[in-house]
């Protein structure tokens, strides 16, 4: 037994040297003062991109990366929202200032690709061709919708542009937007309306033109229009061509340097769109070399291949660990990029990203987890960086299913929720208390029409049949498996108790199932919330026509769609809000979503880093970003 | 030996495809596909995404398919929330995973084994149910709380220490040992009881009776037959322990296969979930077999059979 | 015995009908001489009783008060007050009901079926058992997450409607039959792969105990397999069968916590340990007492266990007390 | 001059349930190169007294009361554990019953035989130990020692690993060897074997033995001095000659009498108990007169087993095994056939072959002209009941977890017998009674019952179905002689008042003798020799029995 009385003191010394040497390892420096030596920017950015093709991903964490190696017609202010400034377009101008639907962009004859090649028109041609191909299936094709006939090629809407050259067809093509011209999901499974018929091919459609009830055609549609659908998708089919060889396109290369884009509707907001991923060029000599042009995932965007035309080229990319980008120096503007790289780090743990950062191993996190931010304010009050962010969050209501269907009750609901209540004591991130749907803008009046109001709230409830909660059912509260939206929805679940004494059941669950739900609106009400795609209130407010993808409360009003409508045809800014801004207040008096507060971005930035300043869409153009010592 | 290897290779395979079918039909079965999204993607998208992916295919075609390219031309497919081909993703990822679980394994053995053998010797004195109250805490503590504590109080005050990340060769350091708790919990109770069990048998008797000291007496003669339970549950947890662990890859940012798992369900991922689920089972059974085999090494009556006995 | 013909019919009659609990009466006074299972049981009772029996008389732990949040402990609440201004003692109880019904209920379910499992498959021997075990190898490997996604999906709605089916016809109480039928797919999903490793155990136990010659004796007496299977070779087997599932109840209570959140099991506002814990560690910088209160009587009620089971074991040992 | 002076020992055990006596004041001594029996039944405290001398018992519960044992100037008592330990296995080794579990079975024999040197000879390096131990291998006689060293004990077979054991304790050249029960778990001819070697090794190494054992004819056999024990005590100490010849105490007188040898003739043994309780002459009853007739016609065979074969393949190498190979035996109503043979042999087989309990892979056993292979499970159950089985291990074929009253009560319910709870608890009483057991037990578990008794339980279970066959395998084997008498003598009573027909099967020739008419002789899965019992022992025709009974330890 001595032995092991031996053994066990020896493992208790080894014990306590180790600890001794743990605490006196080399006092070197830090991994962020490392890094700001060498000029290296480190950065959390969430989790691991989908691909660093522009044409493919749909994500902001991905916009980081790629804004960094690849640069679009025009280009952020590092400080201001809405300003654009010269990318690779020196200048770019509508054709017709009052009309604002042809715009031109003079590109800058230096423009080069990473690898040397020029950058001309041409490539913004093939990027656009390449991101509306129907095969590549971009999620994010419909950012170049204002494009003319972008729409009808992605949608490959045969029919539609085979008939629109018909100088007397018969109807408004207007009049036949019930047929399932694209595929319908719904419909039954051995009729055609599942695939659609601009989808359906020569073999098909022959069948079909045998058998018409193989496809079934809203009772509007006479047997003339039919026919002569029918004949012309055949004929079409038949002859081999290629959808591209029908349309007009929009966008246009006058000359190697000079891109004209002609678009649907006048858009004076034309160059704030662009400054998106989706409109960035990409080389076409090197995406065809590794592969189709509408093909995804092929190694051109592998990092000993990619080619790009940004400030910085691709380093390393190692998978799931970090991305690196290092200066270009065939950059135009190389010689004002201030930073030597930089490291994009998944880090999906929000904690573990604010303990990085505590730990110095951060020059700016993503975000700061809400439960951390009391802890940020007490120790690291300097570098906490609370934003405005083009974003709102709400609850989304069920307009199809009791109790919610009723308007007076969604106002009451959102009437008796104490937003700052909320914000001040769950969320505690400086959140604004939301007004209306759209967040502040510039020029853009605010609605001012969600207020707290809790008398209120239970008088319309008593209108609506509920008095004090009465005769309400259960309800069921939708929201995803976070903790964050857990502690929300409780702090909701006790206030509509007290207010309305509505019974809240809160249903957690994971992230697509919540969105499936969602669709199949197979819920009561469902946390939820909007990131601006662009510095406009459009981007708010399209998504409430029926049919938006992003609707999923099954509500849709024809007043409102005909005043935006209206709106995209104004060619005047001014006009153009006060129609968005009715649009608006029109959408928050029926009030199918309940708005809780306006986004703010939370995260911690380090001292050292310079030229890096609140913006709404959070895209600080790396051009500019610099790391100094003070 | 070999005819033993090869029945289990063989129940191997009907265990893999088995498992191939739940799982192929469990995935059809989560609510969404891929390409559910919050954005706004139109139905014709999603079709064409089906397409690309071929899952706009039939069902059965669709189950045959799968295992068809497998077997055929080594292809699992492309992962459509990586956008990478499925093998290169587990190629990338495996290897990582299995650095950081032969740490944990490290630890876990280097740990466990030493303590259960300590309490065994010490049984029911204060030195026992101390290492068994320890081990308990080992199995009470979630890694969610002990991976954070370690940031906290460790990491951060060890300046060689990263609270997370993976490079320099000691940041396997923490994971490993997060990861290991469990096991080294679970490996010091089960030493502990075999060599008890060891310790009461005649040989161990012998033993004493040719002069051997204690220590021999432990380590030569009764350590071998001790190990053999946590021999059996070294099997599965190894498989374990090396395929990743969500919770310990996403606190210590490790780029393991673990969190696949996780993120190819909650995606929809049907090609990466079928990947690593299969890969998983696989290193199941391997690893079951694996320690099977060992088990035998340790004990010879049973590599003889138990009819020589 | 010479009293025992001198008793009477219904005394013997009696004595017949306490002659089957006697194993567990001959396991209690052996335990009850082994202090530190004693203790353990005693911490556990006490645990219960506060969980079960105090609980109701705790403030209601789901009043919110959000202005009250963090708060220090003081006679109001005496354990001060969580992230929403609740109180904390009175959740840790409340959330003790779930976490302990989780737990030994989802135990109690999977050593049920572990054992019956594990010893069929020993005790069958050759291709059955081959063919047992490998699927166990099957459902070791299944990936959890996704057949939790898929149960939450199935049973969704399934639990509403259980649940109006209780309060409309057996006229239930409405929040009783809520949580009931809230928590019976998170014993589904924890019973489905609780018993897997308890099943290797088992069978491995069978094997020997089946070479016994009293299970030849029981087969000479021309006893069913059922009856050799049940009545004598499972109850020998019992000893690490207590011993492993006391171990599993800690992962069961935090795998409650994992699945509430993916909307099987607890509905909030109610909580569980496992949630209490989970939430708690969000706030280990600054507000350690969220991580430690629950997890002080987590780990307590679990220590106990542990003991109790390890007294069990020995208690359960009727040789163990030959000499 | 002694080699080991025992002087008062006293060892007890403290438990919770009170204080054991084990050893309580013994003294003997140990003569330089003689061979010293030390007989005892179990729990006399034969074995505690050895382990005392090398400090082998656990402390708690054991504790040695008083008493000196001086040794090379140390008193191995109350050494120090470390210098202890220098003793233990270079002066004084030891070897142990069961060499099976004895043996580690996790390392070579190598490696194990050597590690004594290696433990106490620091100068010698592993190949002088290697050297050493394969020479002693081959002392103990294991051919090809090179060879077979690197095997494990479970391929040797139990007589091999008892020499292993030997060569394992001599390795290091003691002087005293303590050998504890060595040759009780081999076979006859086995035994002789060891004996032999024993002896002729002690004057080869010039070693000391204190050879401990229950069989007296073992002592008989090897030892020159015996010293006899019983509760702890010594009773008697003498030469061999004296002890057999003129014993003393009425212990050794009943020791000796109720053991059966071949001349026993009487129907019943006399027991110990008998003899302490003072009766000096102790009548048995003689065999019935009627006997001698009967045998000369045989009534009808109850059991008919015809070239019965049972063959098993093993798995791992595909070898057919014919453990019963063309079997063919007849059992007559009313009487007992004594099945002998040494261990594999495949007598046990046979018998669990007639009750079904293995699957025959051909031939027909006949109950009641029923041939019960072509019957099905369902079908077997009404004979279930008739055929019954007693096992060696009586511990091991109950059910620990079971008391006596559910191991009883569960046949008689489940076969019906009686019906009602009250009924079944009078037959369950009135059954334990008969094997001498009272009502008072019936909540007890098996583990509170001696060997003897458990027995008796095994006994009343077999007989709850009420069977008219029971086949009695190796039943008694493993008991000392004076339980062996008491269940020998309850088994021919039940006999007697059941008619029942045994198939008594052993290894002991001289308790088959005692109980049964008829001898079968079995080797390697064949029947090498049938006869009733007189003519099987008396003129045996086979070389195999022939040297079976030659073996047989103090009948030589």
């Amino acid at each position: 037994m001595k032995t092991f009385r031996n053994l066990f003191v020896i493992t208790q010394s080894l014990l306590l040297a180790s600890i001794l040497l743990l605490q006196t390892g080399c006092e070197g420096e830090t991994t962020v003062d490392k890094a700001t030596r060498e000029g290296i920017f480190l950065m959390g950015n969430s989790a691991e991109p989908k691909d660093l093709d522009p044409h493919i991903v749909s994500g902001v964490l991905e916009n980081n990366i790629i804004s960094s190696l690849f640069e679009g017609l025009v280009l952020e202010h590092p400080s201001k929202d809405g300003v654009a400034l010269p990318g690779v377009a020196e200048e770019w101008y509508p054709e017709d200032k009052e009309n604002p639907t042809t715009w031109i962009f003079k590109l800058r004859k230096e423009a080069k690709w990473s690898d040397g090649h020029p950058l001309t028109a041409e490539d913004f041609l093939f990027s656009f061709r390449r991101i509306l191909t129907p095969e590549l299936a971009s999620d994010y094709a419909f950012m170049l919708f204002y494009i003319r006939d972008a729409e009808a090629y992605h949608k490959s809407q045969r029919a539609y542009l085979l008939c629109r050259e018909e100088e007397d067809f018969p109807v408004e093509w207007e009049s036949l937007k019930d047929v399932d011209f694209g595929p319908n999901d719904e419909a039954e499974e051995d009729l055609f309306n599942r695939k659609g018929l601009d989808l359906l091919t020569a073999k098909e459609l022959e069948e079909l033109i045998k058998e018409p009830k193989l496809f079934e055609w809203p009772e509007s549609v006479t047997e003339e229009v039919r026919n002569l659908i029918l004949e012309k998708s055949l004929e079409f089919a038949k002859s081999g061509k290629k959808i591209w060889d029908l349309i007009d396109f929009g966008a246009t290369a006058p000359d190697p340097h000079t891109l004209k884009v002609e678009l649907n509707a006048p858009l004076p907001f034309l160059p704030e769109v662009t400054k998106h991923y989706t409109w960035f060029p990409v080389p076409k000599h090197a995406v065809l070399k590794h592969g189709r042009m509408s093909e995804r995932f092929t190694d051109w965007t592998k990092a000993e291949n990619l080619v790009c035309n940004g400030p910085f080229v691709l380093k390393s990319w190692v998978f799931n660990d970090h991305i690196e980008v290092e200066r270009n120096p065939k950059y135009w503007d190389a010689e004002n990029v201030q930073l030597n790289g930089v490291r994009f780090l998944p880090i999906a743990n929000l904690f573990t990203e604010c303990r990085m950062f505590f730990n110095n191993q951060l020059h700016v996190t993503y975000t700061l987890a809400p439960e951390l931010i009391e802890y940020a304010k007490l120790h690291y009050a300097k570098n906490l960086r609370n934003e405005l962010y083009l974003g709102t969050y709400f609850i989304r209501t069920n307009t199809t299913r009791k109790p919610f269907d009723d308007p007076r009750v969604r106002l009451a609901f959102s009437m008796a929720l104490d937003q700052k209540a909320i914000i001040d004591n769950v969320l505690q991130g400086g959140q604004k208390p939301a007004t209306g749907l759209v967040p502040a803008f510039s020029g853009y009046p605010d609605a001012n029409m969600v207020k707290f109001d809790p008398e209120g709230a239970k008088k319309l409830l008593a209108e609506a049949g509920y008095p004090g909660g009465k005769g309400l059912p259960d309800i069921e509260y939708l929201t995803v498996d976070k903790e964050t939206s857990k502690a929300v929805g409780e702090a909701m679940q006790a206030i509509w108790k007290e207010h309305l004494g509505a019974n809240i059941e809160i249903v957690q669950m994971e992230w697509t199932s919540y969105i499936t739900n969602m669709f199949d609106l197979n819920y009561d009400l469902a946390a939820g919330g909007w990131i601006g795609d662009y510095m406009d209130p459009l981007t708010f407010l399209d998504m409430w026509m029926k049919g938006a993808g992003n609707n999923r409360t099954g509500w849709s009003s024809e007043e409102f769609e005909n005043i935006l409508k209206e709106a995209s045809a104004a060619t005047n800014a001014k006009d153009r809000y006060t129609l968005l801004s009715k649009a608006e207040k029109l959408f928050l008096s029926e009030r199918p979503i309940l708005p809780l507060y306006y986004y703010s971005r939370n995260y911690l930035l380090h001292k050292d880093v310079k030229n890096w300043h609140p913006l709404l869409l959070d895209h600080h153009p790396w051009k500019y970003v610099k790391l100094q010592r003070d | 030996m070999i005819r033993f290897i090869f029945n289990r290779f063989l129940q191997g395979l009907l265990v893999l495809f088995a498992l191939y079918t739940i799982t192929f039909f469990l995935a059809k079965a989560m609510p969404g596909e891929p390409f559910t999204s919050e954005k706004n993607v139109s139905e014709f998208t999603k079709q064409n995404l089906r397409k690309l992916y071929g899952l706009d295919k039939s069902l059965p075609e669709q189950y045959f398919r799968y295992p068809y390219r497998v077997l055929t031309q080594g292809d699992f497919g492309v992962s459509s929330s990586k956008g990478k081909p499925v093998r290169d993703i587990i190629a990338n990822s495996f290897p990582v995973s299995l650095v950081l679980g032969l740490g944990a394994l490290g630890f876990a053995v280097g740990i466990g084994i030493p303590l259960g053998i300590l309490a065994a010797i010490r049984k029911n004195t204060w030195v026992d149910w101390g290492l068994m109250g320890f081990a308990m805490i080992g199995i009470c503590v979630p890694a969610f709380t002990i991976g954070p504590l370690l940031q906290i109080l460790v990491a951060a005050n060890v300046p060689w220490l990263k609270v997370a990340g993976w490079g320099s060769p000691q940041d396997f350091l923490l994971p490993a040992f997060t990861l290991g708790l469990v096991s080294a919990a679970y490996l010091a109770r089960l030493t502990r009881g075999g060599i008890l069990e060891i310790l009461s048998q005649d040989f161990i008797r012998t033993a004493h009776a040719k002069g051997l000291s204690p220590t021999t007496v432990i380590l030569k003669h009764s350590l071998r037959g001790g190990l053999l339970p946590s021999v059996a549950y070294l099997g599965p947890a190894f498989a374990a322990l090396i395929s990743g662990s969500f919770i310990v890859e996403s606190i210590f940012l490790v780029p393991g296969m673990g969190q696949h798992f996780v993120n190819a369900a909650v995606s929809r991922d049907e090609f990466l979930l079928l990947g690593v689920s299969m890969f998983f089972g696989f290193l199941i059974i391997v690893m079951n077999l694996f320690s099977d085999i060992l088990t035998g090494v340790l004990d010879p009556r049973v590599r003889m059979g138990k009819e020589g006995a | 015995m010479a009293t025992a013909e001198q008793t009477s019919e219904p005394q013997k009659a009696e004595n017949m009908h306490s002659a089957p609990s006697s194993l567990s009466k001959d396991a209690w006074l052996r335990m009850k001489k082994n202090k530190v299972a004693m203790v353990s049981l005693g911490v556990f009772i006490v645990m219960i009783v506060l969980c079960f029996a105090m609980a109701w008389k705790c403030k209601d732990p789901n009043i919110i008060n959000l202005t009250n949040k963090f708060a220090a402990p003081s006679a109001e609440h005496w354990f001060g007050t969580d992230a929403l201004g609740r109180d904390l003692f009175s959740r840790i109880l409340y959330g003790g009901q779930i976490s302990m019904l989780v737990g030994l209920v989802a135990t109690f379910v999977s050593v049920c079926i572990g054992v019956t499992y594990g010893s069929i498959s020993g005790f069958a021997g050759g291709r059955t058992d081959a063919f047992m075990m490998r699927v166990v190898d099957i459902l070791l490997s299944i990936p959890f997450l996704v057949l939790v996604i898929v149960l939450q999906a199935v049973l969704k709605d399934w639990s509403s409607d259980t649940s109006a089916w209780f309060v409309e016809t057996l006229k239930w109480k409405k929040d009783f039959s809520d949580r009931l039928t809230n928590i019976i797919p998170l014993f589904f999903a924890l019973g489905i792969f609780g018993w897997l490793t308890l099943a290797r155990i088992v069978r491995a136990q069978v094997l020997s105990i089946k070479e016994r010659e009293f299970i030849e004796a029981a087969h000479a007496l021309g006893y069913s397999n059922s009856r050799i299977l049940f009545r004598h070779i499972i109850p020998n087997t019992l000893g690490p069968t207590v011993v492993y599932a006391t171990l599993t109840v800690p992962s069961f209570i935090m795998y409650e916590a994992t699945l509430s959140y993916l909307g099987l099991g607890v509905k909030p506002p109610n909580s569980s340990w496992g949630i209490l814990i989970k939430e708690g560690a969000n706030y280990m910088e600054t507000h350690p007492e969220l991580l430690l209160l629950p997890g002080f009587f987590f780990s307590l009620t679990l220590f106990a266990l542990n003991f109790l089971g390890d007294g069990l074991r020995d208690a359960l040992d009727v040789k163990a007390s030959k000499d | 001059m002694p080699i080991l002076d025992i002087q008062n020992l006293k060892t007890y055990f403290h438990t919770r349930t009170g204080t054991t006596k084990a050893v309580d004041d013994v003294s003997f001594s140990l003569e330089k190169g003689e061979i010293l029996g030390i007989v005892g039944e179990s729990g006399s405290g034969k074995s505690v007294t050895c382990y005392s001398l090398l400090g082998l018992l656990p402390q708690p519960p054991a504790k040695i009361e008083g008493g000196c044992v001086p040794f090379d100037g140390e008193d191995l008592l109350h050494v120090d554990p470390a210098i202890q330990r220098k003793i233990r296995g270079k002066r004084i080794s030891m070897i142990f019953q069961d060499p099976m579990s004895c043996l580690n079975p996790y390392l070579r024999i190598l490696d194990q035989v050597m590690e004594p040197m290696l433990a106490h000879e620091p100068g010698a390096t592993k190949e002088q130990a290697r050297e050493r131990a394969i020479e002693m291998l081959k002392k103990v006689g294991i051919a090809d020692a090179e060879e077979r060293a690197h095997s494990f004990p479970h391929e040797f077979s139990g007589g091999m690993r008892q020499r292993v054991m030997i060569a394992m304790a001599l390795v290091t050249h003691p002087d005293i060897l303590l050998a504890d029960e060595p040759t009780t778990a081999l076979d006859v001819t086995v035994q002789a074997r060891i004996l032999r070697l024993l002896k002729e090794l002690r004057t080869e190494l010039d070693v000391s033995v204190i050879f401990i054992t229950h069989d007296l004819g073992v002592v008989a056999e090897v030892a020159d001095r015996v010293v006899v024990m019983y509760r702890g005590k010594v009773v008697e100490e003498g030469t061999v000659r004296e002890i057999f010849d003129t014993p003393k105490h009425p212990y050794v007188k009943g020791l000796l009498a109720c053991r059966p040898t071949f001349q026993t003739t009487s129907r019943m043994l006399p027991t110990v108990e008998d003899f302490l309780e003072g009766k000096t002459t102790i009548e048995v009853q003689e065999p019935k007169p009627a006997k001698d007739t009967q045998e000369e016609a045989p009534p009808e065979p109850l059991i008919e087993v015809k070239n019965l074969k049972v063959h098993f393949t093993q798995s791992k190498d595909h070898q057919l095994i014919k453990a019963v190979d063309d079997v063919s035996l007849k059992i007559p109503k009313g009487k007992t056939l004594g099945l002998v043979g040494e261990s594999g042999c495949g007598k046990t087989t046979t018998g669990r072959a007639i009750l079904q309990l293995v699957k025959a892979t051909s031939g027909q056993v006949f109950y009641d002209n029923h041939d019960l292979c072509q019957l099905h499970r369902d079908q077997l159950l009404p004979y279930r009941k008739k055929l019954q089985i007693i096992f060696q291990d009586p511990y091991a074929s109950l059910n620990p977890r079971m008391t006596i009253e559910q191991a009883l009560s569960e046949p008689i319910r489940f076969h019906q017998i009686c019906t009602g709870r009250a009924e079944t608890r009078d037959r369950v009483v009135s059954l334990l009674e008969e094997v001498g057991l009272s009502a008072e037990h019936l909540r007890r578990y098996p583990h509170e019952f001696s060997g003897g008794q458990r027995q008796r339980l095994c006994v009343a279970r077999a007989l709850a179905v009420e069977p008219e066959f029971i086949v009695c395998d190796e039943c008694v084997s493993a008991m000392d002689v004076s339980i062996q008498a008491q269940v020998l003598n309850l088994l021919r009573n039940l006999q007697d008042s059941h008619n029942l027909t045994y198939l008594f099967i052993s290894h002991d020739l001289s308790v088959v003798k005692f109980v049964s008419d008829y001898v079968a002789v079995m080797k390697a899965g064949k029947i090498v020799e049938q006869n009733t019992a007189e003519d099987v022992y008396r003129n045996p025709h086979q070389d195999y029995t022939k040297e079976l009974l030659a073996a047989v330890p103090g009948e030589g």
